[in-house]
């Protein structure tokens, strides 16, 4: 198996739908595609007891994250049957109604792209190391814990 | 050997990037950080070393980075 | 219950990735919302021993498509907490590589929305009276099945 | 009454509406349009009475739509 680079999946700030629009429409070419199965993560407006969230400052530690991130790829390829896998996720800050993340999954059929997508965004969510801070409308700050 | 934190532990240590004279294990290090901050002890979290998760008391080498983080909230 | 409209979800021809970015940005305003799980079919340029699929013709029962729709989505809407969930399937011609599908379901937590889409998938597959005729290369044409 | 066709049924009957004289029931009507589309016997298909799938022979009614259905294959 040959080596891949690791391809750095942050992205400054939040993704735009014109990104994923032209992510999408890059994939007309692959004609032996036949679902796409995406995941998008938003920032919510979430009211605390402290306050009302107005952004997620989202920090890393990098070069684990993008090992981390080439496992579980290389993981999820020899479990299902993929024609490619894309995954974007924001480091520093984003806005509330702003997304966040960016999981993009192609496959022949339905099955293979649906399963993968929803593993890989279990796997950003517990196996990647991304810390969210909330920032709320009042300055404070709440660290984010996901569920 | 470069110590590093993440998360809310940056909140209690104040830096994200310790230099850190050698020492032999990780639960060494522990202890010493524990005496320079205390909530650090009662903290949540897990340890990397050079970017590997360990679970254990793990022996340490001259250049090693460690990893303090908290429970990961991506996504 | 107030009585709701049933709106036509057919479009004619493909589905424009430029469409899909204005649906996604659309929801920015929404800010309860944390998980958009969409999901997209795409024609595929299958070889049959007949031919190679150049595009799909849809044609649908459109009135009883529609109060399908409407009950499936009612269903959905019960079983899972759901912000939005929006569908648009083509009518007409699709060519290899284009988009002939659309589904697109937003939530406050990711498991309602990826559970709620892949069911959408299922219900539109096999509850919603559409056909697709593959038209191959050689102008011969192939009945679709849905497995 | 109104029958409507649809998908590769359309082959069989060469027309994806007929407008077709009162009949009592769907069996009866299944087995007069048998006699005139022989292929329609073997063909896969569900039926349905103004849109509304039906399982068993069903009365019909002055004006009722019945469809004749092939295996669904949309998305």
């Amino acid at each position: 198996m040959k080596e891949q680079p690791i391809k750095n999946f942050f992205v400054a700030g939040p993704i735009s739908p014109q990104k994923i629009a032209e992510s999408i429409a890059g994939h007309s070419t692959k004609k032996n595609i036949g679902a796409h199965s995406i995941f998008l993560g938003q920032v919510r407006a979430d009211e605390n007891k402290e306050g009302t969230v107005q952004a997620i400052e989202y920090t890393t530690y990098q070069a684990m994250a993008l090992e981390q991130m080439h496992q579980i790829r290389e993981a999820l390829f020899k479990k299902y049957t993929l024609t490619c896998m894309h995954v974007y996720h924001s480091i520093g800050l984003v806005k509330a109604g702003e997304i966040c993340l960016f999981v993009f999954v192609s496959s022949v059929h339905r099955k293979d792209a649906i399963a993968a997508c929803e593993e890989m965004v279990e796997a950003i969510k517990f196996k990647l190391p991304i810390w969210g801070k909330e920032i709320l409308d009042n300055q404070k700050t709440v660290w984010k814990e996901n569920h | 050997m470069m110590v590093l934190f993440f998360g809310n532990l940056v909140d209690i240590t104040q830096q994200s990037e310790l230099a850190w004279p050698f020492i032999h294990n990780t639960m060494q290090l522990q202890q010493v950080l524990y005496e320079q901050y205390p909530a650090l002890q009662t903290a949540q979290y897990v340890m990397a070393v050079n970017g590997k998760m360990i679970q254990t008391n793990t022996i340490l080498q001259e250049g090693d980075t460690i990893a303090f983080m908290p429970p990961f909230s991506g996504g």
